[in-house]
């Protein structure tokens, strides 16, 4: 078995409203040092070995896992685990 | 009687919590603004529903740090009641004055319906007015209201008879299909159907004014008839 | 692109470049003699997105004139945020329908809930309280992948948006028919509430006032948005839309909060929202009306992203921002009202006695034109119009009868289309009672709403069934309105006049032109008879992909009134014993 | 300035409803070699550079950009960059 970890981002220029929520919120409770903040997806995939693993991979996140119109992917493939 | 209704930014049924006061109830209500530091002059404060801080991050995550809670949680710590629906559970779970905490309804799309519930527990301070394994309609609205807590936890709420309502069938893949639970002292209730949308036959059924009903002879009972 | 790199005006002239921001030929003519001279890139750019179709209306002007927008309940016509009428008692019902079909089909969750927002801020804007909102949808059959993703996703964004707003989604309807399929309409309606005393205007007037900008920062999220409403939609739409608008309903319930206190401020003299063509259009509009110019500062305007330049400013259609004058000296009234609800207000100009729009940018003048010349003298189009060939060929088609062997079969049948099922999935999702007022749920013919502390209520539906006007366009518009009028009455209302999304293909095909124009002709001539004004809406064109347009699809959003609330009546049978009757022909 | 990367993800034993329905999503498209799907955050941050950096992080993740009741968090930080 095999990991799969993919992150989804927001696309630059792409509002993040959750991000500047969450940067004021972090102000008022006096974390001033952070400039900003975005947010994205993390999503961990368990996945059998397969041949073009890694074409799969990119398959699922153009498809699924992302949404190309606003939001841009990247992933990293583990070491195969029993 | 009178009660405090907390206006986060983004609280949308505050308003509606306001009018089952103060049309249903008749007793004094007033909106207190997220930035007060003080609620210790009124009688029950209530966590309305709504999007507060947009639900961002977490539902509820936000606002457990605006101004106002630190003297909500001062208050609920002496006893006072402190009621928080659907939004307002959920900040209640985010500032651990409950327990558990709340994830995406399990189909993940939100619902909003007239929901069949079943009295728990009519022993606490919020419920008295209804009968025991009572069932009442009243409506729910939310996209999170899938309860989650561990079984050590979900034991002891068993144990304690915090579980207050219950929906009759799952709705939402709630543990236990729990819709409102109270802290182990019994003066802080989170629910996520909404008792001030069930005010009026005009509205779809008055189920919920008992649960304000109930408020208000506990607060008769405990505080104005002892010496 | 950096200011250094943007053409000139002799670039933008010699190589045609207007065309690719949507302005032809003579139109572009028209706009140098109008300034007397070749424009710059920003005023090319401004001029393209207020002549657009969509914000100019210049091919279906002239059918709008026909509807009748008078009435004796009319407080305010079409031309502003929002059309109001009269329900006594001092109070008024403002509303208003439009759509967001082009967004919807490149990002349906994001394009169906920036869709909601500005139908929302069109109604807030007048000075109105949201109370309802409504839709109407179209769709390709459910048996395509994409076709139930674009389903599905459309109601989450009307959901996710409307939801979080806290303005109850009370009801609408949706159609699956394959001529939508690439080209998906999503139009959104809302219904507001007011006093007669707090109705607000559009408007810039008085030399000197200051105007201000209040809400979200301008970022480069949909620039060119209303030039991409006016085109069919291709496989370049994608690539041609610079960034999605993504929607901030929390950001805008604080702003409807706010506005709701502005409002009440006697030193504001104007609020527009800047919905499409954003600052551009509620810049050269507020001043049009008015008979002002505004010179606007653009170094003040909250960005988001940095070295924006002036047409990117002009033409962003972020979302959530309104555009206010205030008598000069009272500025602060409105940053204390800001202020509270977490929102900033930036002083970005002030009204000029001189009709002209005249933007600053570091201490240049970067743009000046004529107001009127932007929001009022877009040329106008009569467009040619030839007979639709379904037309001719359903009138030859002689009587049909039709034979059904097996009737409960096709009842049943006919119960699983999903343009006739039960619409439970989509207005679970909604939340329809918020705001406790919701009397009559979604599932019936109208949702119904008490008006509080009155003892009266609102009725409001929408409707069209396209097929008939596909067939037969002028008694298909007149059925629209027809069908409206009998769900008020039929929940106990008196149907009080309408709002409409006139939705069709490309109308400089004369085939779809002629659709435009002889379903207008219907539904105005119901409209006479029915004594329902039409008092605002909206018009969509160019819905149509390389497989074909869509069917002509103009949306009737009536609103009607209950004079007493034992006067609401509900679909459902009531009681067994009950007589049953058919009226009617 | 310092980029923070922060990952918060379900604790083990909690049902992921999200990863559920994008694992049955995945094998309708036949991409029937992922086993599973958990679902998480994945939150950047810009952090002016402050001398206890990892102590504050820390809090933060603790605070406000956690549910420690259902989740867990690591996070990365990054090199400075101007
Ligand atoms: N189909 C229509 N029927 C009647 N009035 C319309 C129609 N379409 C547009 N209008 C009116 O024309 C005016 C300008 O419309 P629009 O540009 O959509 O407004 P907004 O500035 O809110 O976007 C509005 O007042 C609108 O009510």
């Amino acid at each position: 078995m095999i990991k799969v970890h993919v992150y989804v981002t927001l696309k630059a220029g792409v509002l993040d409203p959750q991000g500047s929520t969450i940067t004021n919120s972090l102000h008022t409770m006096n974390y001033d040092e952070v400039q900003s903040v975005r947010t994205g997806k993390f999503i961990e995939l368990e996945v059998e070995n397969t041949k073009n693993l890694e074409q799969r991979v990119e398959e699922m996140c153009e498809k699924l896992l992302s949404n190309p119109v606003i939001e841009d992917y990247t992933y990293t493939i583990g070491e195969a685990v029993s | 009687m009178k009660f405090a209704v907390i206006v986060f930014p983004g609280s949308n049924c505050d308003n509606d919590m306001y009018y089952a006061i103060k049309e249903g109830l008749e007793e004094e209500i007033d909106k207190v603004w997220y930035t007060e530091t003080d609620v210790s002059e009124y009688d029950a404060i209530l966590l309305p529903g709504g999007f507060s801080y947009g639900d961002y991050l977490r539902s509820g995550a936000i606002a457990r740090f605006a101004p106002v809670m630190e003297s909500v949680i001062e208050e609920a710590d002496k006893g006072k009641p402190v009621l928080g629906v659907c939004n307002g559970f959920q900040v209640l779970l985010e500032a651990r004055l409950l327990p558990g905490a709340m994830q995406r309804n399990k189909d993940l799309k939100f619902i909003c319906r007239p929901t069949e519930l079943i009295v728990e527990n009519n022993q606490t301070g919020f419920t008295n007015a209804y009968e025991k394994g009572e069932s009442v309609t009243i409506p729910v609205a939310h996209g999170e209201g899938n309860y989650y807590c561990d079984k050590q936890t979900l034991k002891e709420l068993q144990r304690n008879k915090q579980i207050v309502f219950t929906y009759r069938n799952d709705i939402n893949g709630s543990t236990a299909n729990i819709a409102g639970i109270v802290n182990e002292q019994g003066n802080v209730l989170g629910m996520m159907p909404h008792p001030e949308r069930a005010t009026s036959d005009l509205l779809g059924s008055a189920d919920g004014l008992k649960l304000f009903k109930s408020m208000l002879k506990h607060w008769r009972e405990s505080y104005v008839l002892t010496p | 692109m950096s200011l250094l790199l943007e053409p000139s005006p002799q670039q933008i002239k010699d190589d045609k470049m207007y065309q690719e921001m949507g302005l032809k030929d003579e139109e572009f003519a028209m706009v140098e003699k109008i300034l007397g001279r070749a424009p710059n890139y920003t005023e090319t750019g401004v001029f393209s997105v207020m002549w657009s179709e969509h914000c100019s209306y210049k091919h279906s002007k002239v059918l709008l004139k026909k509807f009748p927008s008078k009435g004796e309940r009319v407080l305010q016509g079409p031309g502003e945020g929002a059309g109001i009428v009269d329900i006594g008692d001092g109070q008024a019902v403002a509303f208003k329908m439009e759509s967001h079909n082009h967004p919807s089909a490149i990002e349906p969750y994001q394009g169906a809930a920036t869709g909601v927002g500005g139908i929302l801020r069109d109604v807030f804007s007048m000075g109105a309280k949201p109370i309802a909102l409504m839709n109407s949808l179209r769709f390709g059959e459910l048996q395509s992948a994409r076709g139930r993703y674009l389903f599905e996703e459309v109601v989450a964004g009307i959901a996710g948006y409307g939801n979080c707003v806290g303005v109850p989604t009370v009801g609408g309807e949706v159609q699956f028919d394959p001529c939508y399929e690439g080209n998906p309409l999503m139009n959104a309606m809302c219904v507001g509430l007011i006093d007669h005393k707090d109705i607000q205007k559009g408007v810039a007037e008085g030399t000197g006032n200051t105007v201000m900008y209040v809400g979200a920062s301008t970022g480069k999220d949909g620039i060119h948005g209303a030039t991409f409403a006016s085109e069919e939609l291709s496989e370049e739409s994608e690539s041609k839309r610079p960034s999605v608008q993504v929607g901030d309903p929390f950001m805008e319930k604080l702003l409807l909060e706010a506005c709701l206190e502005l409002v009440q401020l006697d030193s504001l003299v104007g609020i527009q929202d800047m919905g499409a063509a954003g600052l551009a259009s509620s810049s050269s509009e507020m001043a049009s009306k008015a008979g002002f110019g505004i010179e606007m500062d653009l170094d003040k305007v909250p960005q988001r992203e940095k070295d924006m330049t002036p047409y990117e400013m002009m033409l962003s259609e972020s979302q959530e921002r309104m555009l206010l004058v205030v008598k000069k000296g009272h500025e602060q009234e409105v940053r204390n009202i800001c202020d509270r609800w977490g929102l900033y207000a930036a002083e970005v100009g002030r009204v000029t006695e001189e009709q002209t729009l005249r933007l600053l940018h570091q201490n240049e003048v970067v743009a000046e034109i004529p107001a009127d010349a932007l929001a009022e003298e877009a040329p106008v189009y009569h467009p040619e119009s030839t007979e639709h060939a379904a037309f001719t060929k359903n009138q030859q088609i002689k009587e049909t009868v039709f034979h059904i062997d097996d009737p409960k079969k096709t009842l049943m049948d006919l119960l699983q289309q999903p343009t006739i099922a039960s619409k439970e999935w989509i207005y679970d999702q909604y939340d329809y009672m918020v705001q406790t007022n919701t009397v009559v749920q979604p599932g019936s013919d109208a949702a119904v709403l008490r008006v509080r502390d009155k003892n009266k209520a609102l009725a409001m539906t929408t409707d069209s069934n396209s097929r008939f006007i596909y067939l037969d366009p002028e008694t298909g518009g007149k059925i629209a309105v027809a069908e409206s009028a009998r769900n008020i009455v039929c929940s106990g209302g008196v149907p009080l006049g309408l709002t409409d999304c006139l939705n069709y293909g490309n109308p400089e095909n004369p085939e779809i032109y002629w659709q435009l124009e002889k379903s207008t002709d219907g539904m105005s001539a119901a409209c006479e008879t029915l004594e329902t004004p039409v008092i605002g809406g909206n018009v969509s064109l160019y819905n149509e992909t390389k497989a074909g347009a869509v069917y002509p699809t103009p949306v009737v959003g009536m609103v009607g009134l209950i004079e007493n609330l034992e006067h609401i009546t509900t679909q459902s049978f009531k009681q067994a014993g009950d007589a049953v009757y058919v009226i009617g022909e």
